[in-house]
């Protein structure tokens, strides 16, 4: 074990597996000699040399598309996009052809690119850098989407990212760059997916959260403990494939839920926890589950976006009266 | 930019041109073009039939088509279709009724057999463009002798990503050749309104990549053309853009009613220049075909799609399990359940 | 009253709003001479020029981007995107950019532009003109998104679209075009945005839908009156903005609902409106609330749409459930 | 293509071309140009002071910046910037702290004021080209006598938007100037990287649409250029590409370290053909500027400066409503209740 940071993390990953298997490639806009603007690949240009870490022209379209390529080709890219937002500009290129290349050809293909991007709130960074635009990409059929919140699972979800033969869309937590640190096991390490994990435990309800808002539920939780409220923290970690039984199971128990994300309310991903438990798990259910999630604005300029990231106070709010319904 | 020519359309030599095919490969070459017309002609009436779905003719752009793949090994080389390259895929591996299965709308059966380097057909314009790109880059970042050839029309030429995909292989010195068929019409949409360039071909040089405009109704001419970009991309030069000026001489697909747009004597006039017969002028002109030999051709053509559309008419439609088994390595429980669950109501 | 075809009332409401508007202007693929792929603009680049009907070149992101850029000279633009699949080329457009110009420039400038498009399964179309990928716009903030499934609605809500000074996406059901016939007004005509529509009274359960999906969940309806269940088809309309409290009001009152739609099920709008339910009547609530959905495989080729699609089965047996389950 | 040239580096003017500006045009645009610096300067500290977000300065292409937007009337023609542009939309009409205010957070005071045509800053690359070809093509279907001027970079010109607003604007014929500002990088991707194309202005033949090359560390020629494209515009002739080639001389932004990735001999090359200094010498070499006046200026600018900033200073973040305010033209009733709930909970 080692601390980390996140991108500590994510580099020492990126950096293995490129050791590990020579199809590995990463390809990207400033990760070569500037080694990203989070510094994610800083140092491996250097050491792997420009046909392995490879400073792209600034076209995300392309950045995705010929990673399409370079997979059917035999080798394993890893695409870096500069912020989740300008993935944007690769949606033709993400939603209709790497997601369904296996299934447009029948298996004859797969396309197992994997796609990093970070995103989220609170870093002062200019428009469309922090958008949490997660499921623009989860009703996606074919595409893996995985939020990672920990260095730890980063290191676990991000090396199956990079194994698997299918797509994944790999979104980092800005503000957890640097911010979150933790133990990261030293040897080779993957986290299957579709496995939720349980941050915290408690009894009386169940918050679910993904990415940063995971250490916002680990807040409230603590906070919420002081007033005698038991909060288990869920992390769902892969939001598509989503681990039904899991959600089931935990909520069975507690019987109360708050679901926590930095998107907009409607249709944020939410939206399918909160159907998802109620066609598992109605039957304990003892209160309505509650969605903390920014309004449905777009991100704003840095001035004012303490008032629209969802916060503890938010949290605090809709768990007591979760809890207090009956 | 000049517009390179051959095979005039009278089936003359222009100039001081060799031929740039051996007689026995232009009478391959014919036989490829005059089946492709077959089985436009054939597909078109299974369609009317109820018989098969949306399908896109290749006629009058024979030329363009099997000119260009003759300059591609199938053993290495690779094709990233658009969707209207039929005789190239049949060259590069697909039977006919591989091929025909799709649009029939059985993904099933139209699967690229292993070890054809062809990918499937591509409905989102310009987007296999890119893949192209990647794809041979990859190849020569791995040592792979192969090229790849990539189709695209005067219309998706339009779209950001035929941009993107040029720019990145001039970059990358990528070994692809983009053969973009300016067929005249992007289904109702002229030439004249896709853009105000004099030719698709001038564009190559915003990206460092060279480029070559060719009659893309003359047989010769589009090989050669093709064979010099293939020779550039294997050699380690990087990327060609070739515009090859055709003509679309039927309806965009078999949904389309072109008399609400063509000008019909625009159209005539490309009839005049139909890359078919100036192939068979110019064999005629050398003796190396008789009427009897083409008749020949034609017969064989015309056993070979029997042959198919018998095959083709006993597949159905897929199973309902291929609905589920391809959209990842491994199936999710989600899935897994919907899919008991749609599968125990179909079979009831 | 004149009974018309859905592509008949668009095309008639298209022309009688520039009868009305000088500054309203139509631009797309094919939509000239061809009158484009669906005829909804049969006729009319004969009647009104070039300037005002206008063939574009086949790039769908400067469709939109230039619609904007019309929008902020001072002209209504009506942008068709010939199919809502390539509407994916054009989503950095019509996301970041169209939906959020009222909100980048604080007022300043709107961006009015109406953006068409056809879409929906069943009609033997190729691969991704039938997709249903209306969830993926509608978690944008400052994006209406507008799903008629009958001729009137067309028109009204064609004309509230046209006129408004939002963005809106208006998701035409391809397989209605010519087969969903209707009485349409024959004056002005326009339906606000948020105002859902019941299809079909009914006390026992209410089947939320929207598009195509609202005449199966009339056919199940039907089908299930002959069983003695009394089905409510609740049509949405307007998914953005949505009708939170009359969703509230229909299902206070039969206390069940089922949501049908013809998209995968993961993270399909259905999770917002049972989201929504879940919130607003929770107690009402007599069984879980339950989603009729294709499932979560990418829109198959024709042979086998039909295995895709919801039906009529897959309604009623889930209806049968929700109605059983105490 | 030949780069066009007017004011060389030693301040002396080339061959045969006659001054482009009088002098005093010339000695305006030197101020602006001086201001521009100054601001960078001031931007810059405020950032590191945490009096402003992320920042990104002008410093080294006041030439371009300046010498384009001289071909602009802001009572009729449209700025569509991307972020990089500051001494065109002052002189547009935009205050300093009008635009410092966008980029210390707070929208609502960056507000564009109403009659001044400029569109918020782009921060989505490329975004933007399309907006200005609708706008140009809009304004000209109205009669409205404006032209567009929109700003693009090197590296944004790799993105698909580049490619699709070009053509759009050469077949509608748009009132639009596309200036490409090529400073060699972006962020830390040199321009040898970005595109294989020897130029970006070669380019506009792939769309029918003329294009201009200038040192665009050049006043005169980049100021001549842009009156040229603003020139044709006007007269219903269309779009003009112009590449304006230049020197990023500072940092991406207050968030980027050049260090990692400049060369400084480079640099150090660039710094010699600094646009200002060139400026200074012409004037000078006509005794039409002092180093007295020359303090003047940028004793004037300072103070412009000073009291630009004193009133940002009092501009905090804006008011919570206004997350709300603006989305769109009415508020949905969802909406309504998070704000309130949320209003609520901030003024606790
Ligand atoms: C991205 C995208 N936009 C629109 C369409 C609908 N469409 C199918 S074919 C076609 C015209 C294509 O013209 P062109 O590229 O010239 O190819 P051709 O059909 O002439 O071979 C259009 C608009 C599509 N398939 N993909
Ligand atoms: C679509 C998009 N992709 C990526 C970014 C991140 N980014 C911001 S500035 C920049 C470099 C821009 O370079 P260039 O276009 O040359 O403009 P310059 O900064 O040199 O003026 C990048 C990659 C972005 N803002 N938008
Ligand atoms: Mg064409
Ligand atoms: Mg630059």
């Amino acid at each position: 074990m080692t601390t980390m940071t996140m991108i500590e993390a994510i580099r020492s990953t990126i950096r293995q597996e490129i050791l590990r298997d020579e199809k590995v490639m990463v390809l990207g806009q400033d990760i070569g000699k500037l080694g990203g603007v989070f510094r994610a690949t800083e140092g491996l240009q250097a050491e792997f040399g420009e046909d392995r870490i490879v400073d792209m022209p600034l076209a995300e379209a392309s950045i995705v598309g010929s990673a399409v390529g370079l997979s059917l080709s035999g080798l394993n890219p890893i695409a870096e996009i500069q912020f989740l937002g300008f993935a944007q500009q690769a949606y033709h290129q993400i939603v209709p052809q790497l997601a369904r290349f296996r299934f447009r050809s029948q298996g004859r293909y797969s396309t197992g690119v994997t796609i990093r991007a970070p995103f989220g709130g609170g870093v002062r960074a200019p428009e469309l850098h922090s958008d949490a635009i997660e499921s623009q990409f989860t009703s996606v059929p074919g595409l893996q989407v995985v939020l990672p919140s920990t260095p730890a699972d980063a290191k676990g979800l991000l090396t199956t990212a990079i194994r698997s033969e299918d797509p994944v869309l790999f979104c980092e937590p800005l503000k957890g760059y640097r911010l979150v640190k933790g133990d990261v096991p030293d040897d080779d390490y993957s986290i299957p997916f579709g496995e939720l994990r349980i941050a915290r435990e408690g009894t009386d309800v169940t918050l679910f959260a993904w990415s940063a808002a995971v250490q916002l539920a680990e807040k409230a939780a603590e906070s919420l403990a002081s007033e005698g409220i038991s909060a288990q923290v869920v992390d769902l970690r892969t939001l598509v494939p989503l681990d039904v039984d899991g959600i089931r199971e935990v909520v069975s128990a507690t019987g109360r839920a708050v679901v926590i994300h930095e998107a907009p309310l409607t249709s944020g991903y939410g939206a399918e926890v909160v159907s998802t438990i109620q066609e598992e798990a109605f039957y304990s259910l003892e209160a309505p589950v509650a969605r903390v999630a920014a309004p449905d604005v777009p991100y704003p300029n840095i001035g004012i976006e303490e008032v629209f990231i969802p916060n503890v106070d938010r949290v605090v709010s809709a768990v007591r009266e979760v809890v207090s319904a009956e | 930019m000049l517009r390179r020519e051959i095979l005039r359309p009278d089936g003359s030599i222009s100039g001081d041109s060799g031929p740039v095919l051996s007689i026995q490969e232009t009478l391959d070459a014919l036989e490829r073009m005059l089946l492709s017309k077959r089985i436009d002609e054939r597909a078109f009436s299974l369609q009317r039939q109820g018989r098969m779905g949306t399908y896109s003719a290749v006629r009058g752009q024979e030329a363009s088509v099997v000119g260009s793949s003759l300059a591609l090994d199938p053993s290495v080389d690779w094709i990233v279709p658009q969707y209207r390259e039929l005789p190239a895929l049949l060259r590069h591996g697909l039977s006919i009724e591989g091929f025909l299965s799709y649009w029939k709308g059985n993904s099933e059966a139209a699967r690229i057999p292993d070890g054809v380097k062809v990918l499937p057909p591509q409905i989102g314009l310009a987007a296999q463009l890119p893949h192209a790109v990647g794809l041979a880059w990859g190849l020569q970042l791995q040592g792979d002798p192969g090229a790849v050839m990539t189709f695209i029309g005067d219309g998706g030429s339009s779209e950001g990503d035929f941009h993107e995909s040029l720019n990145l292989a001039g970059v990358m010195k990528a070994p692809v050749v983009f053969l973009l068929q300016n067929n005249g019409w992007a289904i109702s949409t002229p030439r004249s309104k896709q853009s105000a360039a004099d030719t698709f071909a001038s564009r190559g040089e915003g990206y460092g990549v060279p480029s070559i405009l060719v009659d893309g109704n003359d047989l010769f001419a589009v090989s050669a053309a093709a064979r010099e970009a293939v020779g550039r991309a294997k050699s380690g030069e990087g990327p060609t853009l070739i515009e090859s000026q055709t003509y679309r001489l039927g309806a965009h697909n078999t949904a389309d009613d072109p008399s609400k747009y063509v000008d019909s004597g625009e159209k005539l006039q490309w009839e005049e220049l139909d890359p078919i017969p100036r192939v068979i002028s110019y064999l005629r002109a050398r003796d190396a075909i008789t009427d009897a030999e083409i008749d020949d051709i034609e017969a064989r053509n015309e056993a070979e799609v029997a042959r198919a559309v018998d095959v083709l008419d006993t597949i159905g439609p897929a199973s309902a399990e291929t609905l589920f088994d391809h959209v990842s390595s491994t199936m999710s429980i989600r899935l897994r359940r919907q899919r008991d669950q749609i599968l125990k109501g179909a079979s009831r």
